[in-house]
């Protein structure tokens, strides 16, 4: 479904991604890891269309990613949620959704709105500030309540689990369960909690400076040491 | 038609010259505190109306009077920027529209002043021609006020790159937290810069004063042009906003010269929009634009 | 919610039943009050691209220069209707709106600043095309507005029936608008703007909507404005006031809300007129400025939500 | 909504507090005039000339009292009318004033709407009178400025003129009007527009002087416009015989100010200057205008308070009759014909002055000398001679 092949982003004399190629099928749920600073949102920015690779190809569904604006990559199925939660401005919970239905679904349907925020859990707050009446877990919902508003194709996910507490984490790990059965959705998620990747992937892509080092499933990834070096390497106490 | 293109260029370059005087101050706290002051025009005619005051009841010449007319216009720059950091949201819009009102108010505080009169200066020295090889002709005024915008320019330039306070005060434009870790001061060299602005804009007002005629309507369009000369310059970039004051008063002598008088102005705005959108970053500076 | 519609109720009985009543005798009140609904109209089309585009304009004589020329020249050149006119002015301007959406790219202050340098090159326009506009001499006897009904609009009080219904006409679409899907997306673009481009909505598109819509409005009211006076000339339609005034009502009244643009446009036409210029005959826009500085000191969100503040009104999201 | 309906409230008392304004007097004269905005200078010249005449009015006549009430119209066509309409319903006997034929325009319409006779010398277009209004008068125009220079140039016998113009309304107008006159007469003629301003004029008399190579330059256009283009002819110093400009040149304002940079310069003007007052009306004047303004009147000054000596007259001769309130006024103002400041005056059916001509005069040493016509001529004009030429 996805088909990113040689992409590399440079930012003046730094490079964030080196000929990184993946490929991720329907339904499938990937998890991406990788030290800080390895390339893990750039890649999803370009996949999304905030970046711009100055080489290499991307394709969703045999349709030429590199060529379509931000938006109109949101209309075609791609979704996607912030490391830092970003609540749509001056806008309530259940406006949010409507605005990501609106444009990112192409139409209205109020029902689908409802099932949503009970879905992440924000009915009781759906007319609350969506900017400054949540709390962090539920900022992070709503994240995710966006990007399924946008009725996507697939979804990137990007550290929706850090800062939460251990009950919180299990919730929404369930949700995510969920949500890629119910929905059949293809995820992408970026997590640096291996407990996490182990118990939601079933394959795992591992980013270092840039480079694809391993691509297998979680387990095989977590037995192979050139990983772990530059992994614990980089994130002491993890 | 050779001796018409020639002095066209020549008036060009004195204009342009003038121009980067009136711009300079503007360009400067533009590129300090992302801040376009609408009043600068207006801080440009006080220091002309106060050389005309020193002028009429002092009987002093306008050179002469560039103290006083850097006092006045170095307090009104401090109010200015004291009024400036109260606003405490979205600075970039709101320092627009407040700078904006500022500017109405102090173009009638002259009209009020100093009436609708128009002004300009009796002293026949600075109008004597100033003729280069019996082909290019000038005015006394627009050669020596050329020569002090050349010397303001190269000194303001010096400044930012080789002092401590201009140092700090470029610091400070890139990035304020960072400068404050390496101890200076944001505010102390905000001041400093709208300091410097009014006495660009003192020199402005003297050459204005001195070389062509005032009324209070004329800052507004003073501020325009300087910010037209501003984004040519692209943000920051002192030596391009005298490159840019020059491109566009050659642009304009030429227009006067082969097109007509009327379209002038035309000419100029014309040049500042295919800037803006065909090269946002300006013709001689780098930064962006764009949202 | 009911309470706000009994509120749109009384107002509009006010203003269409009360006001006429009261001044409809004194012909130089009404016109004054004309002067300001013009204002008004120009500051809510400024506003709703302020507000719902996020990009503040110096450029809006332009628009309602525009406008005020296409429709004087339909009327006097072709005999086209002068309502009919009135509507092709606004769409002269939308047209004219679409040679500067390039610059919609541009950051806020640089774009401000491009539709000013814009309006300028379209004053000179109008100077310069004597063939088509009568260059600096203007146009004098632009017709007036017709008799409807044996209703003659041409009065005083007839024009301000007719810019009173085109300024509200333009508040209930502004309104309709930010309650809209398309106004919650421009709303969340100004703080967020990836965030709500990643959602599928497309910004600039959306921006370039607003512009096309705040210049039809302001294009609108030049035009009504041109058979109110019946005369334009390039100084005059593409005048500076017209972005000016505009700006200060917009923002005195507070430019985030429907109804403030509104209030501030006669609130400071009609204070400017009456009363400091009676206190200072002379330089009396020197109040105008004072006020707006002031204003975006004390509250940048301008009057009406200050005086709501006082009625200790929340302010809900959107709402 | 609340808070609107309260700002509501505030803003309607303010209003009713602003109008309950009005004074009995005998009479009020009503004027409209730019005082502030880009006409403010030309307004506040005019606006003396007519305080002038109704002081002296009201010294001349015990028996009846005029006040004056003036409207800043901030050069807008659209205050202007507000200003006509607010004027009439304060109930003034007429209306005196207005300056930009722009404005004067739909001010004008106001006033026939309002029944209000209007008199002024602010625009000088002959659009102005050709509408058809009855209450409509104007004591100059475009013609007799025409008239005076045309005049000139023809005396002065030379053959190639270059106009120079301001792009507004009234000075194209001129230009336009001078350049066919002067073709016709089979003087060679060019002319170039500039856009009024600040500009450096030195280009645009480069091109004159190259490529034109004129025997005379006429400059169409206001006071700021001639210093540049003198000071750019100083430094150019193009070889020109003469060098003509119009309205708010020939003063005495101009001879104090920048007397180096105007010396021989041809400009219009009713009187010379130091003027030398010939009637008794005339001396009385000009002491009053000096008394109250500090200065000598200038041709603002002097249009200002003709227009309203005359409208006074007309005024007074109406009241006398019976005919003021029954609509004489106008009837009564048609039947002026009389020898003023500005030479005589009287009105055709659209209200015009088909007798205006302006005089023109030259700035000689520390005056300002009438040389044209002849039968005006307080000296003889300085010819061949331009500032740079001394």
């Amino acid at each position: 479904m996805l088909r990113l092949e040689n992409i590399t982003v440079g930012f003046g004399g730094l490079t964030a991604l080196a000929n990184v190629t993946l490929e991720v099928g329907a339904r499938e749920l990937v998890g991406l890891v990788g030290p800080n600073g390895a390339g893990k949102t750039t890649l999803f920015n370009v996949i999304s269309g905030l970046a711009r690779p100055k080489a290499g190809t991307a394709s969703f569904n045999s349709v030429n990613l590199l060529r379509k604006p931000v938006q109109a990559r949101a209309r075609i199925g791609i979704a996607r949620t912030f490391q830092i939660p970003q609540p749509l401005h001056e806008l309530t919970v259940r406006q949010n959704l409507i605005v990501a239905q609106t444009f990112g679904a192409g139409h209205r349907n109020a029902r689908r709105i409802d099932e949503i925020l009970d879905f992440i859990g924000l009915k009781r707050k759906a007319e609350e500030n969506a900017a400054d009446g949540l709390a962090l877990s539920e900022h992070k919902a709503l994240e995710v309540g966006k990007a399924l508003a946008t009725e996507p194709k697939l979804i990137l996910l990007d550290e929706v689990l850090a800062g939460l507490e251990t009950a919180g984490k299990r919730q929404f790990m369930q949700t995510l369960k969920r949500m890629h059965q119910e929905a059949g959705l293809a995820i992408i998620i970026i997590e640096h909690d291996i407990e996490t990747i182990l118990a939601l992937c079933q394959r795992a892509v591992v980013l270092d400076f840039g480079k694809v080092i391993a691509d297998q499933t979680p387990e095989e990834i977590f037995r192979n040491p050139a990983v772990m070096r530059s992994y614990t390497g980089a994130t002491p106490g993890a | 038609m050779f001796e018409l293109g020639l002095q066209a260029i020549y008036s060009g370059v004195l204009t342009g010259g003038y121009y980067a005087l009136v711009a300079l101050g503007l360009a400067l706290v533009f590129g300090t505190m992302r801040v376009i002051n609408l009043a600068h025009g207006e801080l440009v005619l006080l220091a002309a109306y106060v050389a005309y005051s020193a002028e009429v009841h002092l009987a002093i010449s306008p050179i002469a009077a560039i103290p006083l007319s850097l006092v006045v216009v170095s307090l009104v720059a401090v109010l200015v920027y004291v009024l400036l950091s109260h606003i405490t949201r979205d600075r970039e819009l709101n320092s627009l529209i407040l700078t904006y009102g500022l500017g109405i108010v102090l173009t009638n505080l002259m009209l009020l002043i100093w009436s609708a009169d128009i002004r300009s200066t009796t002293a026949t020295w600075f109008q004597e021609g100033a003729v280069l090889g019996d082909t290019l002709y000038s005015s006394r005024s627009e050669v020596i006020f050329f020569l002090v915008s050349l010397v303001l320019v190269a000194g303001l330039w010096f400044w930012l790159t080789r002092s401590w306070h201009g140092r700090a005060v470029r610091a400070v434009s890139s990035n304020r937290d960072a400068a404050m870790l390496m101890g200076v001061n944001p505010r102390t060299t905000e001041v400093l810069s709208f300091l410097v602005a009014g006495l660009l804009a003192t020199f402005a007002g003297i050459a204005l004063y001195t070389g062509k005629t005032i009324d209070p309507p004329l800052g507004h369009a003073l501020t325009i042009k300087a910010f037209i000369i501003t984004v040519l310059a692209g943000m920051g970039s002192i030596p391009g906003v005298l490159l840019g004051a020059m491109l566009i008063g050659i642009t304009e002598a030429l227009t006067i010269s082969f097109v007509s008088t009327s379209l002038q102005d035309l000419a100029g705005m014309v040049l500042f929009l295919a800037v803006l959108l065909l090269r946002p970053q300006g013709l001689f500076g780098f930064g962006t634009r764009r949202g | 919610m009911q309470q706000r519609t009994i509120i749109t109720i009384g107002f509009v009985v006010l203003f269409y039943g009360a006001v006429p009543a009261a001044f409809g005798s004194t012909d130089y009140v009404i016109s004054s009050i004309v002067a300001a609904l013009t204002i008004a109209g120009t500051a809510v089309a400024w506003a709703l691209l302020g507000n719902l585009g996020g990009m503040v304009s110096f450029g809006h004589a332009a628009f309602f220069g525009v406008g005020a020329y296409v429709s004087a020249l339909l009327t006097m050149n072709a005999g086209w209707p002068v309502f009919a006119a009135i509507i092709a002015g606004g769409a002269g301007a939308s047209i004219a709106s679409v040679a500067i959406m390039p610059a919609l790219r541009l950051r806020g202050p640089y774009f401000a600043l491009a539709v000013l340098a814009y309006a300028g090159i379209f004053r000179i326009l109008a100077t310069e095309m004597e063939g088509i506009t009568r260059g600096a001499a203007g146009l004098l006897s632009i017709p007036r507005l017709p008799t409807i009904l044996g209703f003659d609009l041409g009065t005083n009080i007839g024009s301000y029936y007719v810019i009173l219904t085109i300024v509200l006409a333009a508040m209930a679409a502004y309104a309709w608008i930010r309650r809209s899907e398309i106004g919650f997306a421009l709303l969340a673009m100004h703080e967020t703007e990836d965030a709500t481009r990643i959602l599928g909505v497309p910004s600039t598109r959306l921006k370039a909507m607003m512009l096309v819509l705040s210049a039809f409005i302001t294009g609108i009211v030049g035009a009504f404005n041109a058979h109110h006076i019946s005369f334009l000339d390039p100084d005059y339609a593409f005048s500076g006031v017209w972005t000016v005034l505009p700006i200060v009502a917009a923002i005195f009244g507070g430019f985030r809300t429907v109804s403030g643009p509104f209030i501030g446009a006669l609130a400071i036409y009609l204070l400017d007129q009456f009363v400091f210029k009676s206190l200072l005959p002379t330089g009396h826009q020197i109040i105008l400025g004072a006020a707006l500085g002031t204003m975006i000191l004390l509250s940048p969100d301008g009057l009406v939500p200050l005086l709501g503040r006082g009625l200790g009104k929340k302010r809900h999201a959107a709402t | 909504m609340i808070a609107a309906m309260r700002g509501f409230a505030v803003l309607a008392t303010c209003l009713v507090l602003a109008l309950g304004q009005a004074k009995a007097e005998d009479f009020v004269l009503g004027s409209h005039l730019p005082l502030t905005g880009s006409l403010a200078q030309v307004g506040n010249g005019m606006h003396e000339g007519i305080q002038v005449a109704v002081d002296l009015f009201n010294r001349e006549n015990q028996g009846h009292q005029v006040k004056l009430n003036t409207i800043d119209d901030e050069s807008s066509p659209a205050k202007a009318v507000a200003a006509v309409e607010r004027l009439a319903s304060e109930r003034v006997v007429a209306l005196s004033g207005g300056y930009g034929s722009n404005i004067i325009g739909p001010a004008s319409e106001a006033a026939a709407k309002a029944k209000l006779v209007y008199i002024t010398s602010g625009g000088v277009g002959p659009e102005l009178s050709q509408r058809g209004l009855e209450y409509f008068f104007r004591i100059n125009n475009t013609e007799g400025y025409s008239k005076a220079v045309t005049g000139l140039i023809d005396d002065m016998g030379v053959k190639k003129v270059s106009i120079v113009y301001n792009n507004k309304e009234a000075t194209t107008d001129l230009a336009r009007t001078v350049e066919k006159t002067l073709s016709d007469a089979g003087i060679k003629v060019s002319s170039l527009a500039f856009d009024g301003g600040h500009a450096d004029f030195k280009p645009l008399i480069n091109k004159v002087k190259l490529q034109d190579h004129p025997d005379l330059i006429l400059m169409s256009g206001y006071e700021n416009d001639y210093i540049g283009i003198l000071r750019a002819g100083n430094v150019l110093k193009p070889d020109i015989k003469a060098i003509v400009g119009v309205w708010s040149l020939a003063t005495s304002e101009m001879n104090n100010k920048f007397n180096d940079l105007v010396q021989y310069v041809y400009g219009t003007s009713m009187l010379p200057y130091p003027a030398e007052f010939a009637t008794p009306e005339a001396k009385l004047f000009a002491e009053t205008y000096e008394k109250l303004y500090g200065k000598a009147p200038d041709y603002l000054g002097q249009f200002g308070y003709v227009q309203t000596r005359l409208l006074l007259q007309a005024v007074l001769r109406a009241e006398n009759d019976g005919t003021l309130g029954k609509g004489g006024l106008a009837d009564e103002l048609r039947k002026t014909d009389e020898e003023t400041l500005i030479g005589r005056v009287k009105f055709d059916k659209n209200g015009d002055n088909p007798e205006f001509a302006q005089r023109m005069g030259q700035h000689q040493g520390n005056k300002v000398v009438l040389v044209w016509p002849a039968k005006a001529a307080t000296g003889k004009m300085v010819f061949p001679a331009t500032p740079w030429s001394k």
